[in-house]
């Protein structure tokens, strides 16, 4: 374990790795600070105006917009939208900064909950063999058939809008990976001779699965499992890009890149004259991303036993 | 001569092929085919053969760690293929075993203390501190320092693991010790430090081995009986000298012959067999040796020998010897 | 016996730059082989007796490097040669046996193909020559109908047919010297046995040079004419076969030759040689045998002793050759 | 390995039923009146509740699942998907309007997931731990962090909103008018740059390769990427085993050493991952097509799914998945095939 963090800290691509997600990390906590909810549902990304059209970074918010917040009893704490407005007014910069508490959300809830389905799945398709065994795999086979985004598309489709839904899409499409990599590590961990001899000590078939084989086999699923939590907040992004992930106006990430879907050409003669409406969002998106990638990236090397053996 | 403290009576060991379509068996590795043998109570007996002859799979089939297809296997008294798999698991206290690869046979994510303790743990033997103060004491008797044991197995060499996997047999208090190659895989010089040590704690604790192993210096130095297996079958049993000094089946002749001296002046007629191992998935009819064997006659392709007595106490199963019945 | 020098190893010494310092496999070793004699090179794991078998072929994977010292083949020093020239030597003038025949073969060619190679490398033979010639080869070797064989993949053929192969690989440009490490560690007695008779008479039919890499001395015993004994990564003892199995004079050779178990002679308990083989990053100071030395003294402890003649033709490198002497002849080794 | 084969054949039934009966389940999650939509071509129907709940005793959409799955799998294997809403004709229909568009743009895009991600593998691998190696690991790692519906938008900024060079759309207008209205031109294949060069139509050639340039891009760099990072680690584990230093020690020249005794075994595993790969693609052809509005099936799904078109939403998983399926068996087939050790059993 020492020698895990060790190696962790001593490589640059991972060092980036963590520094990127403490950085999100503080993002996500300090949300309120950093940009405080206009109203009372916090997810809800504020309007600065009823423009159409992108306004650039530094736009202040509009009068009459202003006076709807008063109106409503709220305080208005910040009249600018830093990163400018998307389509439709909504506020770049505050949906980036609650979008990081989304892409937490729907990255651990999705790979925890995929996680523990498919750990449960593989094992027991593993420890009892037989038809079982075939039996699961085949179901697992069933489920792979579908390309993963499709997958999740059809099911959002059919749920209905929300980010409940989407996780609910991630999850039932998700779980196969783990499955399939706990089958094959605890077959093979079951052939080693540490097993066979806990058996000889007549060690109970429990403590067995509990004490030697489970503890050396999570390991790949972990790393499986970082890497994982950067391609759900993706595709989950990409269902929102698709509109038919997260609810209009929330915040999240990839609902703020596809208010930039019709602008991104810019005006005949402005080409790339509103470059904020994507910059800011896909900067986030591929950062946080990139640091799972770059973290999960760096565990493999250390942990695959075939690297291992550079020594 | 002492009484039989392990009696193995007809063991089949029969492991499927699946091929086809749908899985079919459509046929059987006879890994283990009819072997009988007894084991006395403070004996060594040595299993030698080449690899793929089935001399593990009689130990792991002995401990029921494969189930045996066929045949009983008498410990101390009690039958014990028919127990119930509850009670299986109480009797593998009196039996345990050592594995060939130090490597492998520690579980590189547990302490060696916990390696140790856990067959005592799942008998309920001693309580916690006891347990550990017991630990202590094996690591000191098998010469490594007990002060050792909150370390993992990967922080050993080769041959400190393998006196690890010899404190976990003994912290059962076993009566029998089957020894899987457990000194094949270590360093020459390794390799007597770990001899000697069986052999003093066979004395101390009046164990009895199965001491299975292919090097036949080896299984000379240690046994006191040695059995030959060739082929899923015992080809020949017999005390040691009698074994080595009078070597009746061509198998065994041509084995002896075949181990190199450490002598240049050792001379000796080398016996050099034609061909390889058939395998055990499709033995030769008759007696299993015949198209390897250079004494081979007309009866050999056609009959299986049975093990016969030939002389007291050593048995051989070749047609050569059928006229002294 | 006039002896003709084929091939010098002086002072070599190759390294292993790793990540946790460096490993020192090979610190100083000198040998020579002379032409068409068996020079065994005995030694446990991590002695360095491979990697100096892969230092003579310049074959080292990365992180290892040859860092210092003379490889003498023929008069030229293969170290200083190019990598284009030493391919040319590579298979034609010295080839090479491993281990694990079947790590060894390449799983995707067949055997035909893989023997064929080298001839068409350095006898610039074409495809159907070089496959004729394959099937001469495996027919040497003793491989039954090799002119299926020549078409049949690695993983169809058994062990000791694999090694089979591997030597008529090894041989199919008729080469001066011949380096074998382990080459029957992997397989069964009765086949080690088929082996090592094959090799002997191939080697006095091509009048080839062997360097015998093993662990064990009974093999040695059979085979070699003379040994070199390593221990962490020197060269620790240097003689003809009988005077190693004879009249060994470094501890280590004595305490080995007392520690095995032997078929010959009847032994009461085995001499067992005490502590650990020495981890290669992290040897111990002076001589690198002294904490399981019985002879050891505090000069053992600080000064390394050199590898010094102390008969004609028995180089030894120990302080206490005389306590040594002494020792064996009291006749603690048996069956003499 | 015939039984092999055959074992697969006969499993491929089983995991189509499991497809569509996985289809049917989601289906199910619908009401009653919602699942109705998917069958009625005149959305005012469903207007009323009296001529609703009529059709759906005519179709039998109340009936218990399992009856319930029988009916409408009897109608699948009759082609029968319902009606697009999105593309306001049957599903099936739509589909095979839209496939070829979908095909070619696949097509394409294995050839840079083969070359750039198997070459670069090798090339990192044979540099090892260098500078060569690093920075084609970092280029593959930050690529694959990059979501296509991000990359797909900079691509398009970059070379159509700035540039100028590559626009969306499948054909530019004038071409659509000779490709689809015109007379002087046949569709043999509706693949739009090979049907061009057997009209022997250059201009239409390449405009089509100037609509896909970019969109090829976007679908296929994240495979390679990853492509790139599986050849590369087979290659090392390769390059480490005893058969190539046997190799060397023949004196046979790296080159072959690394191109031939090398590359043939990294190669064998790295087929059934690229296979997977290219089968996988599928899924960003939803996101690579809505950026670029390229019109082939995954832009109809996306457009339908928008508008909560059932229909063509069930229909078009029911496509991928038949397809992703029989691409994996042929992959697991060929693996079978080059592979000696598995050949020969």
């Amino acid at each position: 374990m020492k020698r895990i963090l060790k190696k962790l800290f001593s490589n640059v691509s991972s060092l980036v790795g963590i520094i990127l997600l403490l950085f999100f990390v503080a993002i996500a906590i300090f949300a309120p600070i950093i940009a405080p909810p206009l109203s009372d549902d916090p997810y809800q990304v504020p309007r600065m105006s009823w423009d159409e059209d992108p306004q650039p970074p530094g736009f202040p918010m509009s009068d009459n917009m202003k006076e709807i917040y008063q109106y409503m009893g709220k305080k208005v704490k910040w009249t600018k939208a830093i990163f400018g407005t998307a389509q439709g007014g909504y506020d770049i910069f505050y949906g980036v900064i609650w979008g990081t508490r989304t892409a937490f959300k729907v990255g651990i809830i999705t790979v925890v909950a995929a996680m523990l389905i498919g750990v449960f799945i593989g094992s027991v398709s593993a420890y009892f063999g037989g038809w079982l065994d075939e039996t699961l795999m085949r179901i697992t086979d069933i489920f792979l058939s579908f390309p993963f985004l499709v997958a999740a598309m059809v099911l959002t489709t059919i749920l209905g809008r929300g980010l409940d839904k989407v996780m609910i899409a991630l999850i039932t499409f998700g779980w196969m990976g783990y499955a399939r990599v706990i089958r094959g590590s605890i077959l093979s961990a079951k052939e080693e001779t540490y097993v066979m001899a806990a058996k000889a000590l007549g060690v109970r078939d429990g403590r067995v699965i509990w004490r030697h084989l489970l503890p050396n086999t999570i390991f790949p699923v972990l790393v499986q499992a970082s890497m994982n939590i950067g391609s759900m907040v993706v595709t989950a992004a990409a269902l929102s890009f698709l509109g038919v992930g997260a609810p209009l106006g929330y915040a999240d990430w990839g609902q703020m890149v596809s208010f930039a879907r019709n602008w991104i050409i810019g005006k005949p003669g402005h080409a790339g004259q509103y470059w904020y409406t994507v910059f800011y969002p896909g900067l986030f998106i591929v950062l946080f991303v990139l640091a799972w990638n770059l973290i999960g990236d760096t565990l493999r090397d250390i942990l695959d036993p075939r690297l291992r053996g550079e020594l | 001569m002492a009484k039989p403290l392990l009696q193995v009576r007809h063991l089949v060991k029969y492991f499927p092929i699946k091929k086809g379509v749908f899985r079919r068996t459509v046929g059987w590795v006879k890994a283990v085919d009819d072997v009988s043998f007894d084991v006395y109570e403070g004996e060594t007996l040595g299993l030698v053969g080449e690899s793929g002859c089935g001399k593990t799979t009689t130990a792991l089939t002995i401990l029921r760690l494969e189930e045996p297809t066929k045949g009983q296997v008498i410990f101390d008294g009690k039958d014990i293929t028919k127990l119930k798999r509850r009670d299986m698991r109480k009797m593998r206290k009196g039996m345990q075993i050592i594995f060939q690869d130090p490597y492998s046979s520690l579980d590189p994510r547990m302490k060696v203390k916990d390696i140790i303790a856990e067959g005592m743990l799942s008998h309920n033997m001693l309580n916690g501190h006891e347990r550990y103060k017991r630990v202590g004491e094996l690591l000191e008797r098998v010469g490594i320092p007990p002060k050792y044991m909150d370390r993992f197995p990967h922080e050993f060499s080769g041959g400190q693991r393998q006196r690890v996997g010899i404190a976990r047999a003994l912290a059962l208090e076993p009566k029998i010790i089957m020894c899987d190659e457990a000194v094949s895989a270590l360093d020459v010089s390794i390799r007597s430090q770990i001899i000697n040590l069986l052999k003093d704690l066979q004395n101390e604790f009046k164990l009895t081995y199965l001491f299975i192993a292919h090097d036949l210096s080896v299984i000379k130095y240690i046994s006191d009986r040695v059995a030959v297996m060739y082929l899923g079958k015992i080809v020949e049993i017999a005390d040691k000298k009698s074994l080595f000094d009078e070597p009746l089946h061509p198998y065994t002749q041509a084995l002896i012959s075949a181990v190199p001296v450490p002598n240049p002046d050792y001379k000796k007629k080398r016996i050099v067999l034609q061909g390889d191992v058939p395998s055990p998935a499709d033995p030769p009819k008759g007696c299993r040796f015949h198209p390897r064997c250079f004494k081979a006659m007309d009866i050999c392709s056609n009959v299986e020998p049975k093990l016969v007595e030939v002389k007291p106490g050593h048995f051989v199963a070749c047609h050569l010897y059928d006229s002294k019945e | 016996m006039a002896k003709e020098k084929l091939l010098e190893v002086k002072d070599l010494k190759t390294y292993f730059f790793t990540e946790d310092g460096v490993v020192k496999a090979v610190d100083g070793v000198d040998f020579e082989v002379y032409k068409g004699e068996t020079l065994g090179l005995v030694g446990e794991s991590g002695c360095g007796k491979s990697v100096t078998a892969f230092s003579i072929m310049r074959l080292l994977d990365y992180p290892g490097k040859t860092v210092g010292g003379k490889v003498i083949f023929k008069g030229e020093d293969l170290l200083k040669k190019s990598e284009e020239e030493m391919r040319k030597i590579r298979g034609k003038e010295i080839a090479m046996i491993f281990q694990e025949p079947m790590t060894a073969l390449n799983p995707v060619f067949t055997i035909g193909y893989q023997i064929s190679e080298a001839l068409k490398i350095h006898l610039h033979m074409n495809d159907k020559e070089a496959m004729e010639k394959s099937v001469e080869l495996l027919k040497k070797v003793g491989i039954p109908i090799p002119e299926q064989r020549v078409h049949e993949y690695p993983h169809q053929l058994s062990g000791g047919m694999r090694q089979r192969a591997m030597i008529a690989m090894a041989m199919s440009c008729n080469p001066t010297l011949l380096i074998a490490d382990e080459p029957t560690t992997a397989l069964d007695v009765t086949i080690q046995a088929q082996i090592l008779e094959l090799m002997k008479s191939l080697l006095q039919e091509f009048n080839a040079s062997l360097i015998m890499i093993t662990h064990d001395l009974g093999v040695i015993a059979e085979i070699a004419d003379r040994v070199a004994v390593m221990y962490a990564g020197k060269v620790v003892e240097y003689t003809d076969i009988r005077t190693i199995f004879h009249n060994p004079l470094h501890p280590y050779t004595f305490g080995l030759l007392t520690s095995i178990p032997r078929l010959d002679v009847e032994l009461r308990r085995l001499n067992a040689i005490p502590g650990f083989v020495p981890d290669p990053l992290h040897f111990p100071k002076g001589c690198k045998f002294n904490p399981r030395c019985r002879f050891a003294t505090d000069r053992c402890r600080e000064e390394e002793p050199p590898l010094v003649k102390v008969e004609e033709g028995h180089l030894v490198r120990c302080w206490h050759v005389d306590r040594v002497k002494e020792e064996v002849k009291k006749g603690l080794l048996v069956g003499v | 390995m015939v039984a092999y084969i055959i074992r697969r054949l006969l499993l491929l039934p089983v995991i189509l039923f499991g497809v569509t009966f996985l289809i049917y389940c989601m289906f199910s999650l619908l009401s009653p009146e919602e699942r109705l939509a998917t069958y009625v071509n005149n959305p005012n129907i469903l207007k009323s509740t009296q001529a609703s709940q009529r059709l759906i005793k005519k179709f039998h959409l109340d009936d218990p699942f399992p009856l319930g799955y029988i009916r409408w799998a009897d109608k699948i294997i009759r082609f029968n998907l319902g009606w697009s809403k999105a593309a306001n004709q049957p599903v099936w229909d739509a589909i095979c309007q839209r496939f070829p568009a979908t095909l070619e743009l696949v097509m394409y895009s294995i050839i840079p997931v083969i070359l750039v991600g198997i070459w670069l593998g090798v090339i990192s691998a044979v540099h090892h731990n260098d500078i060569v190696d690093q920075s084609i690991r970092v280029i593959a790692i930050v690529g694959w962090s990059l979501p296509t519906f991000i990359f797909g938008l900079f691509v398009l900024f970059v070379f159509y909103g700035i540039l100028g060079w590559l626009p969306p759309g499948r054909l530019s207008t004038w071409a659509q008018d000779i490709v689809y209205t015109g007379t002087k031109f046949h569709n043999y294949t509706h693949l739009v740059t090979i049907d061009a060069l057997l009209n022997g139509n250059i201009p239409i050639f390449l405009d089509a390769l100037r609509h896909l340039v970019a969109p090829i891009i976007t679908l296929s760099y994240i495979s390679w990427a990853f492509l790139l990072r599986i050849t590369r680690s087979s290659m090392l584990d390769t390059l480490r085993k005893d058969y190539i230093r046997t190799a060397r020690s023949k004196g046979v020249d790296e080159h072959t050493v690394v191109h031939k005794h090398a590359e043939k075994n990294a190669l064998i595993p790295v087929v059934t991952i690229a296979g997977m790969m290219i089968v996988g693609m599928l899924g960003g052809v939803v996101i690579t097509e809505t950026v670029f509005t390229y019109p082939g099936v995954g832009f109809w799904a996306a457009t339908a799914a928008q508008q909560l078109d059932y229909g063509s939403v069930l229909g078009f998983a029911l496509l991928f998945a038949s397809i992703m399926v029989i691409g994996n068996l042929i992959v697991d087939v060929s693996y079978a095939l080059i592979d000696p050790r598995v050949r020969l059993e």
